[in-house]
């Protein structure tokens, strides 16, 4: 056995010897890629706006943000995009309504109450679930949804938010349900423990300490579901149609914003007129507000996060 | 080099001999007569590479007129604007009609009342600022029954022509009917609506004709209702339209395009039909050949 | 038990009545959920089922529903998971260890922070508008498998981070502490620790992610991929086609045949899902239980 | 605490009492592997009683097995019976969450909830319907544990900003908030620094004639210190248990001698 | 550990030596606040130095300030000299890998990697270049650990079916055989039983004649029983420092006599 670096005093250096370079390429390329995410955002709010500078050099910013009428193509037109954004906020509201209480019952489900091996088959399931192509869900939408919603519902459209709606929620449900789970499952058993042993019940421990402890994510898991929503093209136009509509009813066909971009960019309009620019405005219109709720729902979990380390 | 496998080809055999590719794009309502087309070529012509978008008459307009595509499926003519796009990067085009798209008129199969429907009417249903609610706001003697649209998206090529046709401006419409790019969808639309009055592609017509009534259209000579001799003569007036498919001249200079383009206009009468639209006149495709040849 | 008073104990019963109907609630719903995915697949596959076979798998598009298949857009599929694979874990994964590992908790890494979450948020078609200026026009890589995938790299890239960190986050920073008093880098703590114990976590995010791109339409039409192709693709310069648009196109067709195809698509890509998910569970649990 | 009342205690405690938890040859499996074996012994009602032993003895598993927390752990199981006013915790009929309510319990490491002060102690009584005014109960429960004066300006701050020691004290006024019959308490000290640690020995003592306290520490000189009764364990085993003067300079055990005087653990 | 065995090493810890590290005034401080102040002292080689004191003095804090292990908690800064064979460890051209590589830590709880031992053992000399045969590396380090005997039939198994006390030893043979000038613990043995801890005491006497060693240790017996010198701190600062024989038994400061003597703590 060698006795030797324990116990001689050859002299050593702990000084820096030479760069580490490999160190250093590493590091500078994990930091690219760290930038890929910057330039992505960059790349998308300059094309949006360049391309929609076009579009506002013809049409007055205050008839497009506060207009009414979103009849971009017919003669005469009307560029008021509040339609548009009325049927995103129905088809988004009513999913959330739908999604969000019952995927956070599942997360509790499957967190507080499930074995170890109902949660080991069901969490994929619902992560399969949540892989479906969108266009499925349309024409779930169309041959399950609405005809079950027309025996309900006698004098519902054929094409209707509420069916839209619907399924967006059933869509959105199993991205709330995994990742909610993972949330309450990352509160700690010490807080769990603490409130047993004053005597809680299930019920009580889940509701009003797992729940709200592990709040920042299960709203994490909202937004990113919310955010879903909002982008959802293909289910939502087969289901609701594609008709711009500002009634507050949810029986009647709507058209969302991204309906409409899929529309255009796939439609039959010539590109570089008026028409064909809409789609950027709308895009960027689009783009602003998931940014808006994205930065609002940061601030939020900020204040309401209950940090438990 | 080895004839013994080819030896069976027969006629095709100074095909194979074609390389390259041919690329087309754009409406998605000619895409299948484009597509039957390609397919058939392709068996021929193992040496060709043929691929067809479906990118909208527009977006394929924009890559045809940038130099990205060889040929463009069209449900409309070129526009102006497009055209100037064209200009800009020196594209020089020609248009070719290849088929008729017949666009019906239907109803729900409850609807007893209606047996044909004049042009005007059709007009003052569907012109921008439209009263019409109810079935009895058409004709009087009609029943009171709320009556619903459903069409094309407006921004579809055959939504455009239904407007020039028959409210006489392109686009104009009101805008409180229900609107979707799938046929399919409207056909399920007014199956599922007892006041529902679309219109759409003959062929999607014709493939669910039992969930719908088909509405004969008086153009001035009487009701006719649109088959595929009616649309074919031309007596299926105004509603029948063409359908179309522009060549890039550069792109005409390579053999592999321009045996594509004949086999086109030859094979279009047979093919046409099998995916639903219906063919031009014989005469016509012959004119559109030697018109092709002139360009190349 | 009687150590309390009658009032309490009534209490107590309506308590466990509520704690016991809560679960059984949750239970109710998840259960759904899962039945629910019954009724879909149920109902798909019996329009599709009659129509998958080899012949199916194994033919190009056709105008006659006997003579089409999947081949073309089922490899093209193939060929952009593997690509997307490629392009994105491993930008997605260092971005993640960057900002775990390496980055100094400042404005800077809040902004990117926030960034990633917003552009996770970003409507897929917005990507389509943007690989259509960049990779297509801009870098002229022409309406390419390649295009495509890059598109779809910068969609699920989002997805990916956020997952990866969430995952990196839970390796136990003793595990780190002991590489690096054996005088370890930074980086040979992180290659040869961190990401291997992190691994099973990323596999569930890139899975989820992987899912949402194959699954996805809308943008890959948008930057241009084909409806009709006849041949496969050889190189990720050619053109191509994908399931979502095969499955699309067909169920806009009028004939009933063709929307039963397009059932039989919606099979084979479920199948492609699960077998991805099923791979995905098998390498962590796997994983899993070799680091226990 | 000077001679004259160490003194009275000691007298005190030589008094006899009644017993509140009667363990009867308990033994508790984790899958079936024994963690605590066979053990019998009596906790006295308003006595300390310490339990002490290498780590891994099984200390924490008694512990929690006095008022269910067990319940908890995949894979427990528990044998021998448990008697508390007469009645055995795991008996068909009877409700865990009652148990809890009635035996409190403190945990190693501080566990507030991440609310407010107020809240981390209103929220045990007001679930189980207390009806009384809560401003009072959380005020009282706070001074027993010897906290109201470091916390009365601030009771809707979040708890989470409490040192260690506060933390640990709020817990301890969280359980006595519900008025157990009995307080277990799981190494409380062991993460606390000095001060801390004297506060809550303190605050023991002051309890004690209101409470049965059970209490695991792993700190010899604590244990002597605080509690009236000792048990000794060892993987599993109860050793030998008494008064904790008796344990701690005439164990009948050799093992408990060799463990007390530090010649081992 | 016979008597004359016993007598032989007291006679050898007399003898003078060199000092490895050479403490100069040394503060540390978390986000401006010190948790470790002003600490002047030497730690000498071939001995074993205890670091004792009660909960949060800053013993762990002291401890990873010598191989910059500090480096890596936020917010920490660090005043004073640490020499370390005559060269400032924080001084501005120190390189802090290299650092540590010379000066191994084992940590308070056992945490082997997840992998096999063999490659617990292999992983710090394969990446520092080690050209040597691995084999005989791992075999010699794990026979300095004491825990050759019970692993060599399964190099290849996980760590992490070991159990605490040989997964503890395993750490410490992973450190050793990055043959360090000095080893550092932290509470080497406070997650262990009884037999675990005497395994790990047993070691630290065989380790001393070639390796410097500095322990932590919450166990004032095991400190009595292992160490050669003793540092005693009271928040933050050294109390004492000395000859573990003087510590113990002739403390020259009060607090340092109530704390060994169990007053407090
Ligand atoms: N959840 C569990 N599953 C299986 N075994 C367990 C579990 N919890 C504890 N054990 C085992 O039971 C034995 C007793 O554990 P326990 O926690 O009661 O010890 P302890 O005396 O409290 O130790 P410490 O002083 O370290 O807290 C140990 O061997 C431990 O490994
Ligand atoms: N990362 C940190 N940030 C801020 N303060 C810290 C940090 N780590 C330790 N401290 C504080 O520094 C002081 C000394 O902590 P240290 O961990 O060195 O104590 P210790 O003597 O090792 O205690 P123990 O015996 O409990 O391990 C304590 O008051 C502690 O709260
Ligand atoms: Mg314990
Ligand atoms: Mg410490």
């Amino acid at each position: 056995m060698s006795s030797s670096s324990g116990q001689s005093s050859v002299s050593f250096s702990i000084r820096k010897g030479g760069l580490r370079w490999g160190e250093t390429a590493i590091k500078t390329w994990l930091r690219i890629c760290t930038l890929v995410s910057l330039f992505t955002t960059v790349a998308i709010v300059v094309l949006l706006l360049a391309e929609s500078l076009g579009f506002f050099r013809e049409v007055s910013p205050l008839e497009f943000f506060f207009g009414t009428r979103w009849v971009p193509l017919l003669n005469p037109s009307s560029f008021g995009v509040l339609p548009l954004v009325w049927g995103t906020t129905l088809i988004t509201v009513g999913a959330a309504v739908i999604a969000i209480p019952l995927g956070l019952a599942s997360a509790i489900y499957l967190s507080e109450y499930a074995s170890d091996r109902v949660r080991a088959w069901v969490k994929p399931v619902l992560e399969l679930l949540a892989g479906i192509p969108t266009v499925v869900y349309g024409y779930f939408a169309l041959t399950f949804v609405t005809p079950v919603l027309r025996t309900l519902i006698p004098d519902i459209q054929v094409f209707n938010a509420l069916s839209g709606a619907i399924v967006v929620g059933i869509m959105i449900l199993p991205t709330i349900a995994t990742l909610s789970d993972n949330a309450l499952r990352a509160v700690p058993v010490s807080l769990r423990q603490a409130a047993y042993a004053v005597g809680a019940t299930s019920y009580e421990v889940t509701t009003r300490i797992v729940v709200p402890a592990g709040l920042s994510g299960v709203m994490a898991s909202f937004l990113l579901a919310i955010s879903r929503a909002i982008g959802e093209t293909m289910a939502v136009t087969l289901a609701s149609g594609q008709t711009p509509n500002l009634e507050f009813t949810m029986l009647e066909s709507i058209q969302t914003m991204t309906a409409y971009i899929v529309q255009i960019s796939l439609g039959d309009a010539p590109s570089g007129g008026v028409a064909y620019q809409t789609l950027f405005a709308v895009a960027t219109m689009l783009f602003f507000i998931t940014l808006l709720i994205n930065i609002i729902s940061q601030w939020i979990l900020g204040r309401f996060r209950e940090v438990y380390d | 080099s080895d004839d013994n496998s080819t030896a069976a080809a027969g006629d095709s055999s100074d095909a194979t001999a074609l390389t390259g590719t041919v690329r087309l794009d754009g409406s998605s309502t000619v895409f299948p007569i484009s597509e039957a087309i390609a397919e058939e070529f392709q068996i021929l012509n193992q040496g060709v590479r043929v691929t067809v978008g479906s990118s909208g008459t527009g977006g394929g307009f924009s890559k045809f007129m940038a130099g990205e595509t060889d040929i463009n499926n069209a449900s409309r003519a070129v526009k102006t604007e497009e055209i100037a796009l064209g200009t800009a990067k020196g594209v020089e085009y020609l248009e070719l009609s290849v088929a008729f798209d017949g666009l019906s008129i239907v109803v729900n199969p409850a609807n007893t009342w209606v047996d044909a429907l004049t042009v005007a009417e059709l007009k003052s249903i569907w012109e921008p600022g439209s009263t019409v609610d109810s079935w009895n706001d058409v004709r009087p003697e009609w029943p009171d029954k709320p009556l619903h649209l459903y069409g094309p998206g407006t921004d579809s090529g055959t939504f455009d022509y239904f407007t020039e046709v028959v409210v006489g401006s392109t686009g104009a419409a009101r805008p409180d009917y229900t609107a979707s790019e799938n046929d399919n969808i409207l056909v399920q639309g007014v199956a599922g609506d007892e006041g529902g009055l679309g219109f759409f592609g003959f062929a999607y017509y014709e493939h669910s004709a039992s969930q719908l009534k088909l509405i004969p259209v008086d153009g001035g000579n009487g009701p006719v209702a649109p088959t595929a001799e009616t649309i074919n003569n031309g007596s299926y007036s105004p509603l029948s339209r063409p359908l179309f498919i522009y060549v890039s001249k550069a792109s005409a200079a390579r053999p592999e395009v321009r045996a594509f383009v004949d086999f086109y206009l030859d094979s279009a009468p047979a093919l046409v039909t099998d995916v639903g639209y219906i063919p031009l006149p014989a005469d016509q495709y012959a004119a559109g050949k030697s018109t092709f040849a002139a360009f190349h | 038990m009687a150590f309390s008073s009658e009032q309490e104990q009534r209490n107590l019963v309506a308590r466990h009545r509520r704690s016991r109907l809560f679960a059984r609630l949750c239970a109710v719903v998840t259960w759904s959920s899962v039945f629910l995915l019954a009724v879909l697949l149920v109902r798909v596959s019996l329009d599709g089922l009659s129509w998958l076979d080899w012949q199916f798998l194994d033919s190009f598009p056709s105008r006659i529903p006997e003579r089409a298949g999947i081949k073309a857009a089922l490899v093209g599929t193939l060929w952009m998971i593997v690509l997307v694979a490629l392009i994105a874990i491993p930008v997605g994964v260092s971005a993640a260890l960057y900002l775990e590992e390496f980055a100094k908790r400042g404005r800077l890494s809040r902004l990117i922070e926030v960034n990633i979450a917003n552009l996770a948020g970003v409507p897929s078609i917005v990507y389509g508008i943007l690989g259509l200026a960049i990779f297509v026009r801009f870098f002229a890589l022409e309406r390419s498998l390649i295009s495509g995938a890059l598109t779809m790299s910068l969609l699920i890239l989002p997805v990916i981070i956020i997952a990866s960190r969430e995952a990196i986050r839970m390796v136990p920073m003793s595990i780190r502490y002991a590489a690096l008093s054996l005088g370890a880098t930074r980086w040979q703590t992180t290659w040869s620790h961190v990401l291997p114990s992190a691994f099973p976590g990323i596999m569930t995010g890139v899975i989820l992610a992987l899912s949402r791109a194959i699954g996805e339409t809308a943008p890959l039409i948008l930057i241009g991929a084909m409806s009709f192709v006849a041949f496969l693709p050889q190189g990720p310069m050619d053109s191509f086609t994908a399931l979502p648009i095969q499955i699309y196109d067909w169920a806009s067709r009028p004939q009933a045949e063709f929307q039963e195809l397009a059932a039989a698509g919606i099979i084979v890509l479920l199948i492609v899902l699960l077998l991805m998910n099923a791979t995905a569970i098998y390498i962590r649990n796997k994983t899993e239980k070799r680091q226990k | 605490m000077d001679a004259r009342e160490n003194a009275d205690a000691a007298a005190d405690k030589k008094k006899g009492t009644e017993a509140v938890l009667d363990l009867q040859d308990v033994s508790v499996l984790y899958s079936g592997k024994p963690a605590v074996r066979n053990v019998s012994c009596a906790i006295w009602r308003n006595r300390i009683t310490s339990i002490i032993g290498p780590s891994g003895c099984g200390k924490s598993t008694l512990l929690r097995s006095l008022n269910r927390m067990n319940d908890f752990v995949d894979g427990v199981s528990i044998e021998g019976k448990i008697l508390f006013a007469g009645q055995n915790l795991y008996g068909g009929d009877v409700d865990p969450v009652e148990v809890r309510r009635r035996i409190g319990m403190v945990f190693q490491k501080p566990n507030p909830f991440p609310k407010s002060i107020y809240a981390n102690i209103s929220w045990g009584p007001s679930i189980n319907g207390y009806d009384g005014s809560m401003d009072e109960l959380v005020e009282r429960s706070l001074q027993q544990a010897a906290l109201w004066e470091e916390v009365k300006d601030r009771l809707h701050d979040s708890a989470l900003n409490l040192s260690g020691g506060q933390q640990q004290r709020l817990c301890i006024a969280r359980a006595l908030a519900m008025e157990p019959q009995v307080l277990l308490m799981d190494e409380p000290c062991s993460a606390l620094d000095p001060i801390s640690t004297a506060h809550i020995e303190d605050l023991l003592f002051e309890l004690q004639s209101r409470y049965t306290i059970v209490i695991v520490t792993h700190n010899m000189q604590q244990a002597a210190r605080v509690s009236d009764y000792t048990a000794f364990m060892e993987t599993g085993s109860l050793v030998e248990f008494g008064e904790t003067d008796q344990i701690f300079t005439r164990p009948e055990k050799k093992r408990t001698e060799e463990y007390v005087t530090g010649r081992f653990g």
